[in-house]
Parts: structure tokens; sequence; C-alpha cells
């Protein structure tokens, strides 16, 4: 027996597992050469550490030797770690001080030659008796959570987020950058695959966030600053000066009305119509109070007019208001911001936006919409007239990593046919084609969805993507292709649609620097994991749904913002949060504030102490990863229980 | 003497490759016990030094095992982990190592089928290296 | 006088004197020399474009080798093709030291070691950029008077993007100049496009058709003449006329002006009777003054 | 008839000395068809550009080779403007020219054309078309 130069009492406990282990190791000799170590009170072996008489026996074997360090030689960590760590803190040791040797599934299992087998089964318990030696007892990191959500953006995806919340009972701080919620559904016709009227299923929603007592709802509002961390985040957010008192305004509409700057593009009806500079921007807005644009208002401009002012019965007009700030504590944010069109100023082969008849799909939803500018009749930008041939063109500015964006915008597919069924339904003698490269019709009712267009509605479906969009007279003539013909095709067309590459919500950048959370290379906001964790940011806490993720529809939307929720919910309904103590540190003296494990953190766990101008690392968001350790020129920084010193012991003890 | 026996180390991460060599155990396949495992949270903990430090010590081969990339747990600790690898080989083969002792394998939770041939591939591999030259020494002179 | 060193290219000493001629004293008329190079031999007229194929850039890359015999660094061009095929074979060995060295080594005689340091002008750009074209407005001597032209590009000043003079698909160039000098523009689709180029060799059809197309075309848009920038364009344009009216009857012929015919024109340079002839379709009954 | 293809047919000899030649990866080519499109000459040809890339794709290279698509093209590159993949397919005619010419295949044949016409023509028009067209 060697001298103990330690003051650790190291249990080591092997399994037979019946015969699985005991038939390919040699479960004797094992405690036979354990024993031999000084720092080693205890060992024994038994048929069933797992059992209930083989947990008592450990149990014992704890008090009685008043062990320190536990090494369980067994099946795979995956299986009965939590339970010997859980037997291991019943028993008055912590539960990081014990560790499992896996030599079941990593030895036993996939040797044959018990000889072998049993060298091999004592190199890999040696491991774990040196890292035990070096562990240190761990407490999980614990912090209370702020039991009320943030939601961020209310379009279909925020509001379904924020209802569900509210719904279970949690407070949830909605926050809407534009003066309305409803987001881009409230610009929608009808909906595919069903053709239910956009409006008329979003308005009620609307409402209901908007009267739910436990949504505060800012809107005309964005998030200013952002601080803390999981189940404790601290928000700032700037509520915009709208120049009226919310309090006071009943909505009656009369200064819209009476305003005289009626030239600013209306953002609603996608720049096809104007709107005063006062303005509420739909009528069934939410909430119903206008704003001032002060770009185009007289009085911000010219110090003239104030005839709202003067109109309005309850004054309520506050050419005064200024951007108010209000701070709020959530444990949970879901970031919902949309997305928006690739600008038809950038398609190159299509005009750079130079043709009044050549129009985005929203614009066509607008012009396909009762409440819409032309009430529902389809007229053409340039004259107002019906327009009697419309090609529809699919992928503009999509699939095309070389000049635009590489992915594919998921929904174009299903909405042009829409529009094209549609617009059949509003003008039966016109003749719609549609210029496809293929058909992404995945979803309940979509592929029949996309036959009906074709079989009923006589929608000329051309398999091809047009070079060039052009004017002539009074014609948008387009050249393009029949590929499963082999025929160059031109169409004289009166009005083309383009169906533009979905992007992420423009300035959302911004936002996305003060959350600290990833977008992929296109600007979307990153998952934690593509399969399993679809709703969830790297950063614990934040999570995320709709297209601010990924183009996607309404259903997709609506189920990816529940889920969001049901997330936040889970949080919210705990009242600690528990965290891995695995995580990384730094050594004060060694740290040289080289700052490279900042930059190697997924998670911007790391961040530079002012003051000692050293690395700190924020223990609530480490998940341990290791990187940053791995990265550290000074070997300042370490990971708990899995330190520079016990990987060395460790392949030492392999390779003795 | 009796055949040249390799002493290989193996990096595995948790959430992946060392699950994957539990589905190898479940699914009762056969590898040489040459290797032995070092579980870590994630391939990106494994450090250069660490590497060096088992070379230096006599290992005669070192496999590293990581999820796929894009699936990593931790998001981008198997993007760094390949990085280091590269700048590793071929620090290897100026100190006179054979790079090709040094593996890095993706192997997910559910290749217990790769890990398996993986292992065994790499001990004949290193078998046919023959054993670790002495520090300072360049792999092929004698 | 400013001194320009100048590549003139095969065509705009023969069958394009006039666009040579016209350019030359046009640019007299902006005190600059377009200084015409020593020796030079044929570019090649078209950029080889298989990777294995060094051979076909060495006449470029020898006459930008006389370029810095004449301790220059950088020379004009009148033609879109010799433009294109220079700038483009020096941008290949710029970017490949192995190519420019494997060129080096083939033309060991030469006394210079090419080190793909030529810039490539062309008029055009040169007349936006340096020039300007608001000078030029003001330097108008005879205005094209409101004489409504369609402009034609063709290829090689807008493609491949590496070369582009102006924008590939809205390009703007030409009748920015034109309306400077007085005349009116109207827009057709097939400016940009092709004339039908080398075809009018051997498959004259190919280019009979373009010609129709791109004539009618911008006769429906009301144009009176067409503006080319590329000499092959020119060509084609107006001495396929011939087969074009032979093939369709009803088929309306209409002039066809290299750019630097109408600048001189608006700088008050007479418009030589041997201009003229060299061309199919009269370009003088346009002319309102 | 039907056409027996075969990975070994596609796979090719050919198809490696046609990528080497043209630095264009064959399979980037998605078929959306707007190198067609684009084309102002491809009323005359008897494949479209984008149907010789798939041709090639599956390996019915001599039906391409046989074909006069290279030979129409004008080199114009407004296929190659658009192509959202950014597949130079003005270079892939080139390739194929080149794999015809480099066999002593050559296009045009100067006996054929008449004299006073040659004449005429600007030395641009010519040395271009000898140099694509003539080996
Ligand atoms: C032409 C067209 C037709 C379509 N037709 C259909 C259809 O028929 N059926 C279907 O299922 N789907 C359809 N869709 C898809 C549908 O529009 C989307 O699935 C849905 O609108 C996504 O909702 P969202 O909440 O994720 O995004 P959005 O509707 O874009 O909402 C995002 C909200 O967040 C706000 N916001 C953005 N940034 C911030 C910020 N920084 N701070 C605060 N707030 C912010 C925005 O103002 C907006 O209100 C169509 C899409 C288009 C383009
Ligand atoms: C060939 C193929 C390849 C695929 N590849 C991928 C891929 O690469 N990536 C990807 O993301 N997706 C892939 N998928 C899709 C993926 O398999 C599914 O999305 C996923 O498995 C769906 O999970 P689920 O739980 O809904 O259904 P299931 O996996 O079918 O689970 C349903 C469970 O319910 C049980 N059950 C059924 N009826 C009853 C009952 N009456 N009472 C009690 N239990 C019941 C069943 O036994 C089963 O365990 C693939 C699918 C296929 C067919
Ligand atoms: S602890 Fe693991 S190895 Fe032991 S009996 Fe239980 S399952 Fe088998
Ligand atoms: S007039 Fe006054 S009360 Fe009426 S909508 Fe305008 S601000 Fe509100
Ligand atoms: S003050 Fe401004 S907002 Fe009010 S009515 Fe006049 S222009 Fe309109
Ligand atoms: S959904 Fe359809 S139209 Fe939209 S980018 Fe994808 S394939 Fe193109
Ligand atoms: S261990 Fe990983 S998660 Fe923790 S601070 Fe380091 S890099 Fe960040
Ligand atoms: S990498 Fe290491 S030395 Fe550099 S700042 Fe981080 S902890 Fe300090
Ligand atoms: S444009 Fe490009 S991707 Fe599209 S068919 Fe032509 S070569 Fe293929
Ligand atoms: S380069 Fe050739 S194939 Fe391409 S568009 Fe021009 S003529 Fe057609």
């Amino acid at each position: 027996m060697t001298e103990n130069k330690n003051d650790k009492k190291i249990g080591v406990f092997v399994c037979h597992c019946g015969i699985n282990i005991a038939s390919t190791v040699d479960v004797d000799k094992l405690v036979e050469e354990f024993s031999k170590y000084s720092d080693v009170s205890h060992t024994e072996n038994y048929k069933y550490m797992c059992s209930d008489p083989g947990q008592k026996l450990i149990s014992a074997a704890i008090k009685k030797h008043k062990l320190n360090g536990l090494v369980i030689a067994c099946c795979s960590p995956t299986l009965h770690e939590n339970t010997f760590r859980r037997l291991s803190e019943n028993s008055g040791l912590n539960a990081y001080l014990c560790e499992i040797a896996n030599i079941r599934e990593q030895c036993s299992w996939v040797h044959e030659d018990k000889t072998e087998g049993t060298k091999k089964a004592i190199k890999i318990v040696k491991t774990i008796v040196e890292k035990v030696r070096k562990n240190e007892s761990l407490t999980p990191v614990e912090v209370p959570v702020t039991k009320k959500a943030l939601v961020i953006g209310a379009g279909i995806a925020g509001m379904q987020a924020a209802l569900d919340i509210a719904d279970a009972g949690k407070k949830v701080i909605l926050v809407e950058k534009s003066p309305s919620i409803g987001g881009h559904m409230a610009q929608l016709s009808e909906t595919f695959p069903t053709l239910d009227c956009s409006q008329c299923i979003l308005t009620p929603k609307m409402v209901d966030v908007a009267q739910n007592p436990n949504i505060t709802l800012y809107t005309y509002s964005e998030i200013e600053d952002l601080e803390g961390c999981v189940g404790n985040f601290k928000v700032k957010i700037r509520k915009k000066a709208r120049y009226i008192d919310e309090e006071l305004c009943t909505g009656c509409g009369i200064c819209v009305n009476k305003c005289p700057s009626k030239k600013a593009l209306d953002e609603f009806n996608v720049e096809l119509t104007t709107r005063p500079a006062i303005y509420v921007p739909f009528p069934q807005a939410v909430p119903n109070i206008p704003v001032i644009d002060k770009e185009n208002c007289l009085f911000f401009q010219k110090d003239a007019c104030r005839i709202c002012e003067k109109v309005c019965g309850p004054k309520a007009i506050r050419f005064d208001q200024e951007d108010e700030f209000i701070e709020e504590e959530v444990g949970a944010i879901v970031v919902a911001t949309g997305y928006d069109l690739l600008p038809i100023t950038e398609m190159r082969e299509y005009g750079y936006g130079k043709y009044k008849d050549v129009i985005n799909g929203l614009q066509f939803e607008r012009l396909l919409s009762a409440s819409g500018p032309t009430e529902g009749e389809v007229r053409r930008p340039s004259d107002s007239k019906i327009p009697k041939d419309v090609v529809f063109i699919q992928c503009s500015g999509s699939r095309n990593p070389e000049y635009y964006k590489s992915y594919c915008s998921k929904i174009c597919c299903m909405y042009a046919s829409k529009h094209a069924m549609l617009y059949k339904h509003r003008v039966p003698d016109g003749h719609s084609y549609i210029f496809y490269i293929d058909i992404r019709s995945g979803g309940k009712g979509y592929e029949e969805f996309v036959q009906r267009a074709q079989e009923e509605e006589n929608v000329v479906y051309l398999r091809g993507r047009p070079a060039k969009v052009y004017q002539e007279g009074d014609k948008m003539v387009v050249w393009g292709v029949d590929t499963l013909s082999g025929q160059q095709i031109t169409i004289k067309a009166d009005l083309v649609v383009l169906a533009q590459a979905i992007i992420p919500r423009n300035g959302v950048e911004e936002l996305i620097k003060k959350l600290k959370i990833q977008t992929d290379e296109h600007g979307f906001l990153s998952e934690a994991h593509p399969k399993l964790r679809p709703v969830e940011t790297n950063t614990s806490g934040i999570f995320l749904a709709g297209c601010a993720q990924a183009p996607r529809d309404i259903p997709e939307t609506v189920a990816q913002a529940s889920g969001s929720a049901a997330k936040a919910l889970t949080l919210l309904s705990i009242d600690k949060i528990h965290h891995l103590p695995i995580v990384a540190t730094v050594d004060e003296d060694l740290c040289s504030g080289c700052e490279i494990c900042i930059g190697t953190c997924p998670y911007s766990a790391r961040e530079i102490d002012e003051e000692k101008k050293i690395a700190i690392v924020n223990e609530v968001l480490c998940e341990g990863c290791g990187s940053c350790v791995s990265a550290c020129p000074s070997s300042a920084s370490q990971q708990k229980n899995f330190t520079d010193g016990q990987f060395e012991e460790m392949i030492k003890a392999i390779l003795e | 003497m009796s055949e040249f026996e390799p002493k290989i180390i193996c990096f595995f991460c948790k959430w992946c490759t060392s699950a994957g060599a539990d589905l190898a155990g479940t699914s009762r396949m056969k590898y040489p016990p040459n290797g032995v495992v070092i579980r870590t949270l994630c391939s990106s903990r494994v450090d250069a030094e660490h590497i060096l430090l088992a070379f230096q010590k006599g290992s005669d081969g070192i496999l590293i095992g990581g999820c796929h990339p894009g699936d990593c747990h931790y998001q981008t600790g198997n993007y760094k982990t390949r990085r280091k690898m590269l700048l590793l080989r071929k620090y290897l083969e100026q100190m006179g190592i054979n790079p090709e002792r040094l593996r890095l394998e993706w192997i997910s939770a559910s290749e217990g089928k790769k890990l398996a041939k993986t292992m065994t591939e790499f001990t004949e591999q290193i078998k046919s290296l023959g054993p670790i030259p002495k520090f300072g020494e360049k792999e092929g002179e004698e | 006088m400013k001194k320009i060193a100048y590549y003139p290219g095969c065509t705009l000493k023969t069958t394009a004197a006039n666009f040579e001629e016209s350019a030359i004293e046009s640019m007299k008329k902006f005190d600059i020399e377009l200084e015409e190079l020593d020796r030079w031999n044929c570019c090649g007229t078209v950029f080889s474009l298989a990777t294995d194929d060094l051979m076909h850039h060495i006449a470029a890359i020898r006459n930008l080798i006389r370029v810095k015999e004449e301790k220059s660094n950088q020379v004009m061009t009148l033609c879109a093709m010799c433009y294109n095929t220079l700038k483009r074979s020096n941008q290949r060995v710029k970017s490949n030291q192995e190519d420019l060295d494997k060129i080096n080594d083939f033309m060991y005689k030469e006394d210079l070691n090419y080190n793909a340091d030529v810039d490539v002008l062309h008029l055009l750009p040169y007349l936006r950029d340096e020039i300007t074209f608001s000078k030029i407005a003001k330097r108008v001597k005879k205005s094209l008077n409101d004489i409504k032209f369609s402009a034609f590009y063709g290829c090689t000043l807008l493609r491949p993007k590496e070369i582009q003079i102006d924008d590939p698909f809205m390009p703007t160039i030409l009748e920015n100049l034109i309306t400077a000098l007085g005349g009116e523009t109207v827009e057709t689709p097939y400016a940009i496009e092709c004339c039908g180029a080398y075809q009018t060799v051997n498959q004259v059809d190919v280019v009979v058709e373009r010609t129709k197309v791109i004539i009618d075309g911008a006769r429906n848009q009301g144009a009176e003449a067409i503006v080319t920038s590329c000499p092959l364009c020119a060509f084609n344009l107006d001495h396929r006329q011939k087969e074009t009216k032979k093939k369709y009857s009803k088929f309306i012929e209409m002039p066809v002006f290299y750019f630097t015919e109408l600048l001189a024109y608006g700088l008050g340079i007479e418009f030589k009777k041997e201009w003229k002839d060299l061309h199919y379709v009269d370009p003088l009954s346009i002319f309102k003054n | 008839m039907q056409k027996e293809i075969s990975t070994k047919k596609i796979f090719s000899k050919l198809l490696e000395k046609f990528e080497t030649i043209s630095g264009e990866n064959t399979f980037n080519c998605y078929q959306c068809g707007c190198c067609s499109a684009a084309c102002p000459v491809a009323s005359e040809m008897d494949l479209l550009p984008s149907q010789v890339m798939r041709y090639i794709q599956i390996g019915l290279t001599d039906e391409v080779l046989n074909g006069n698509t290279m030979w129409i093209c004008a080199t114009c590159y407004a296929c190659q403007a658009r192509c959202p993949r950014g597949i130079d397919i003005a270079t892939v005619m080139e390739t194929l020219r080149q794999i015809k010419l480099r066999k002593n295949e050559d296009w045009t044949v100067l006996g054929k054309i008449d004299v006073d016409e040659l004449n005429k023509l600007p030395p641009i028009a010519l040395i271009s078309n000898l140099r694509k067209m003539t080996g």
C-alpha cells in the first residue's frame, strides 16, 4: 500500500451488472487493484449497484468511512449518474464528488477477451479516480425568477405568444415598434390554404390582446436597452412620442380627416397610397389612437397649421410630448420581430422598381383586400385599369446565391398560387401566369390547393425564371422560358407581381445587438439547436417565434409562438433556476486580459472586468463547453472539475 | 516480443460521440480495447496542450470525437475543434510526429457502428505506424 | 496638350476609320491627344475563355507591353471589343501570377517583363468621368436638335461585371452623352442585348433576326436613329439592314451611328463624306440643321 | 427511343475534361432556365442553354456536341449576368466548342464564304469568328 499523500478518502464501487460486466471484466481483480491506492479508503464489488441493496451498501460505506470521493464503476453515466449523485448527496457527500466509470457500454460489452477487458476497465476506473481526487464540491448556481415575460414584436407570432403566456396567468409586457399591433397579417387579404379572411381571424385576437388584463401593451415603442440574464432581465423601453394624450383621445378620427398634409406614403398600403401626417395605420388598429408623423407634419416642419389641435374635441394633441422611458423586469423574453420583403429596387433584371406596374406580393394583397386602396377591385397602380393579364414571378430574389438570397422563402409558392386564384375570383375574364422553378407545397392541404389553382382556376404555370421585365407602351413585357417545353416565352402583361424574398425585419440588427443573441448569415435569429431546440436562442431565457427566425406561414408561426410561450412559461413556473456548476473560472493573477476567451464564448458569458482589466465569467450564462478554457493562452482559465491538472492526471493514468 | 499494442486516448464529447460509444456497447459491437475514453462536455474543451502531453507521455494515437457540424450542443464547439486540429496536425508534422496519429471524427449518438468502425480502423492504422517515437526523435528515423 | 497612349485595333484602321477620326478630332477639342502606339498588333478581339488556354492572351499582353515601352501606365481604346479583350487579359494575369510568369517566359524576347500594371481605358467612361458630360454640353456647337436616338450598348462594355463601364441592366452612359449633345433618347429593352456579333461571318441569318428585332424595337419607341458603342454592333446593325430588307420587305431602314461620330458632329466637326461612305444607311438624312 | 444513362457515362473522362477547361461545376445548375430566358439567339438553337447544362448533367454529352447551340452562341454574357448560381454559361459554350475544335472539327469554313463578302467584313468580325469557330 502506498502512502496517502492527500486527505482524500475515496470509495470505489465495482458493479457486476449480473454477468453483463462480470463476464468480461474480472471484478475481483478491480477491487484488488484499487485497494492498493492509499487514498482509496474503501472498495468493493456487488452484483447490482443500482438496486436497493446496492445503493444501501454505498450509502453505508460513505458514512462509515467518511468518504469524500466516490467512483462507481458501472454502466454509462447517461443511465445512472443521476441515481448515484442523488444517493451521494443524500448520504452527505456533495454530488459533484461522485463520478461514474463506464466499464459496461465502453468496455465489457464491446470486448470479448477477459484479460484485455479487465486491463482496460482498470484504466478506465483509474482515470475516474484521478478525476475524483481533484474534484471540488460544487453547488448549482441558483437564481430566483422574475415571473413576467417580455414579448418583442406584436405580429401574429408575438400576439399569440403573449396571449398564451397571459392565459396561463403570467404577466406579459408586449412591445411593438409600429403604432398598431397586427404585423403583416393585418395587411393580407385572404389566407391560404382555406382562403379565410385575414382581418376576420386576426381582429378578434388583436382585441383579446388589448383587453387581456395580464398584458401590458406598449405600441410605437422599442427596446432601448437590456441587462441581466435568464430569470432576471432588466429592460428599458422607449415609448416614442405620438404627440397625442392617449388618455384623452377618443379615437374619433376628426384630426385625421382634417389634416391638410396628405402626401406621406402609406406604410400599411405598402406605398400604394398616401396618408395624412396624423394617422391611424388602418381602421381596426389597436390601439385606435393616431400618431403624428413629424417628417410630414406642417407644424413640426414649418411651424404652421395646428389644425388637428383645433379640431380635437377632447384636446388630446400634445405637440410638446417627448419620448418616455419605461423600465421593466422580466424573467423570459420572446423575440417575434417578423419579416420584410426584399426591396424591389434591388431587382436588376426586373427594372429596379422603376415600373409602377411591377409590384410585390404584399402590394398585391392590398389590391385584393376589401379594405385596401381599391376596395378589393384589382386595379393596377399606374392607371387604375383592371389588369387582364397578370404575371406572377416566384423566387424573385430567393434561391439566388449569386445576386440575392440563397435560401428558399418557403411561403411564396403558396401565396403566388393564392394570388392567381384570388385574382381570378375578382377578375373572372382575366388571365394569370405563374413562373416557378419548383413548387414547394408541403403542408396540410397545400398541394391540393396548388392543384386546384392549376385545374380549376385556369392558372397557367410556366416552369422557368424570367430574365427580364420591361415596359412597352402600357404593357409590361416579360421575357421568360418554359423549360418543360424548351421554349422561350414572351408575355405582354398588364401587371407583374414579384414574390419577393422574405428578409429579416428592417432595423432588427440593433435589437439583436442589445439582446446579445445570434443570427445566421442572413440575419434571421439563430435557434439553439436546429432540430431539438427550435424555439430557444443560445441565450438562456430568450426565445423566438415567427418569421424573425426564418420565413414561414401563419400556421407554423402560431405553432412556434405557442411553443416559445410554453418554453417561457416553463421558466416562469419555477421559483429558482439551477444551473450546471461546471463552469469556466479565471485565475486573476494569470489572466492577461487578452480577451481571446470573450470572442470564443457562444453564450456571451465572458466579459472584461474594466477595473481589474481581466476576464470574468458570468456563471449564470456559462454553459460549460470549455471552449474558452482551451483557448486561453495563459492557462488563466479553467473549468470546474475539468481542470488542466485533472486532464493531465487522467492522461497519465491511461498511459502508465 | 508480442505484437505491438498501441495506447490510444479518446477524447469524446458527452452529447454525441460518447453517446455513440454507448450505443456501440448496447448493440454489442466489438472493437479493439486499445482506446480509452476521456469524456468531456464538448470536444472544444480539448486543449492542444493535452494532446502534446499525451504524445509526450507515450500515447501512440489520439482520437477526438465530436458532434457533426451544425449539431454541436454548444453551437460552434466542433468548428473550433476542427480549426484547432488542423493547426495542431501541422505542428505535429514539424515536430516529427506523423499527423495521422491525431484523428478527428464526427460521430453522432446514433452512429454506434461508425464508432466501432473508427475504433477498429484507427487502432489498425496506429499499429501499422508503430510506436510513437521518443520525444525529440523524428518519425521514420531509426 | 495632354497625351494619352492609344490603341486603335484593326477595325478602326480599316472599315471603321470614321470612328477613329471622329474620336481623335473630338478629343483635340478638349486638349487631349490620343497618341497611337508606335507598334501594335491585333488584340485577338475576343477574350479566350478556356482555363487552359494561355496562348490566346499573348496577343493582348504584347500590346500592353507596347504601352509600357512608351512609358505609360494607361491606354485608351475606342473599340468595345479591344477594350474587353485587353482589360480581361490584363485582369487574368493580374490575378494569376502563374499565368503571368508563363506569358513572360513565352515572350522572353521582349525587353520588358510585364507586371500586369497597365490600366485599360475606354473613351466612353473617360468622357463621363474625366471630361464630364456637363463640359461636353457646354462645348456643343451643333445641337442634335431633339433628334430621337435609341442607344445600343451591345455586350462587351457591360459584361462580365469585372469590366462593366456602367450598370449592366440599366446603363445610362450613352443616353447621357446624347442628352448632353442636345439629342433625345428613347428606351428599348434591346439596348443591352447582343447584335449577333461574330455570327455575321457565316450565320448571317442570326444577325438579320437580331437587326430586325433591334431596329423595329427602336422604331416602335419613336427612335429616328441608333447610337452604338461597339464597332461590330455598328456594322451589324447598319450593314446587315441590307439583308434584313431583303428578307423582310416591310422592314424600314434606320441610320446607325458610332458615339464618336455624334460627339464630333456636336462639337462642330465636319461630318466628312468619307465617313458617310463607310455607312450603309445614309446617316446624314436625320440631321435637321 | 429510351436513352440508357449511367453514372459511368455521366462522370466520364469527358466531363472531367469539360470541367477542367471551363472551370465550372456542371452540377451547380439547378435548371431555373434564366439563361435560356435571357439568350438573345436561343430561337436559332436546337437546345436551349439550360438544356445543354441538363444534357451534360445526365451524360448526354454526344447529343450536345452534335447540336448547334454552342455554334449559335455569340458569347454575349446575357446568361452569365443573370445565372443565380454564378455559372458562366458563355464559358461552358466556349468549352464545348473547344472540345470540338481540338479535334479539328472547325465550324467556320472560310472557303465557303463569298470573297466580296469577306472583304466587306470588319476585321473584328472575322477574327473573332475564326477565334471562336476554328481550331
Ligand atoms: C405576400 C404575402 C402573402 C402571405 N399570405 C399568407 C397566407 O395566405 N397564409 C399564411 O399562412 N401566411 C401568409 N403569409 C405569411 C405571413 O405573413 C407570415 O407568416 C406572418 O405574418 C408572420 O408573422 P410574424 O409575427 O412572425 O411577423 P410580422 O407579421 O412581420 O410581425 C412582426 C411584428 O414585429 C414588429 N417589430 C419588428 N421589429 C421590432 C422591434 N425591433 N421592436 C418592436 N417590434 C418590432 C413589427 O412591427 C411587426 O408588427 C404571407 C406573406 C406574404 C409576404
Ligand atoms: C424515412 C424518414 C426519414 C426521416 N428523416 C428525417 C430527418 O432527417 N430529419 C427530420 O427532421 N425528420 C425526419 N423524418 C421525420 C421524423 O421522423 C418525424 O418528424 C418525427 O419522428 C415525428 O415524431 P412524432 O413523435 O410526431 O411521431 P412518431 O415518431 O411516429 O412517434 C409516435 C409515437 O406514438 C406511439 N403511439 C402511436 N399510437 C399510439 C397509441 N394509440 N397509444 C400510445 N402510443 C401510441 C408510437 O408507438 C410512437 O412511439 C423522417 C421520416 C421518415 C419517414
Ligand atoms: S448500476 Fe448500471 S451496471 Fe450496475 S447493475 Fe445497474 S444498470 Fe447494471
Ligand atoms: S381628434 Fe382628438 S380625440 Fe379625435 S382621434 Fe384625433 S386626437 Fe383623438
Ligand atoms: S399640425 Fe401636422 S398633424 Fe396636425 S393637422 Fe397640421 S399637418 Fe396635420
Ligand atoms: S417558396 Fe417557392 S417561390 Fe418562394 S422561394 Fe421557395 S421555391 Fe421560390
Ligand atoms: S465554458 Fe463555454 S460557455 Fe462557459 S464561458 Fe467558456 S466558452 Fe462560454
Ligand atoms: S483568454 Fe485567458 S488570459 Fe485572455 S482574457 Fe481570457 S482568461 Fe484572460
Ligand atoms: S441560369 Fe444558371 S442555374 Fe439557371 S438554368 Fe441557366 S445555368 Fe442553370
Ligand atoms: S452567351 Fe451565348 S448562350 Fe449565353 S446568352 Fe449569349 S448567346 Fe446565349
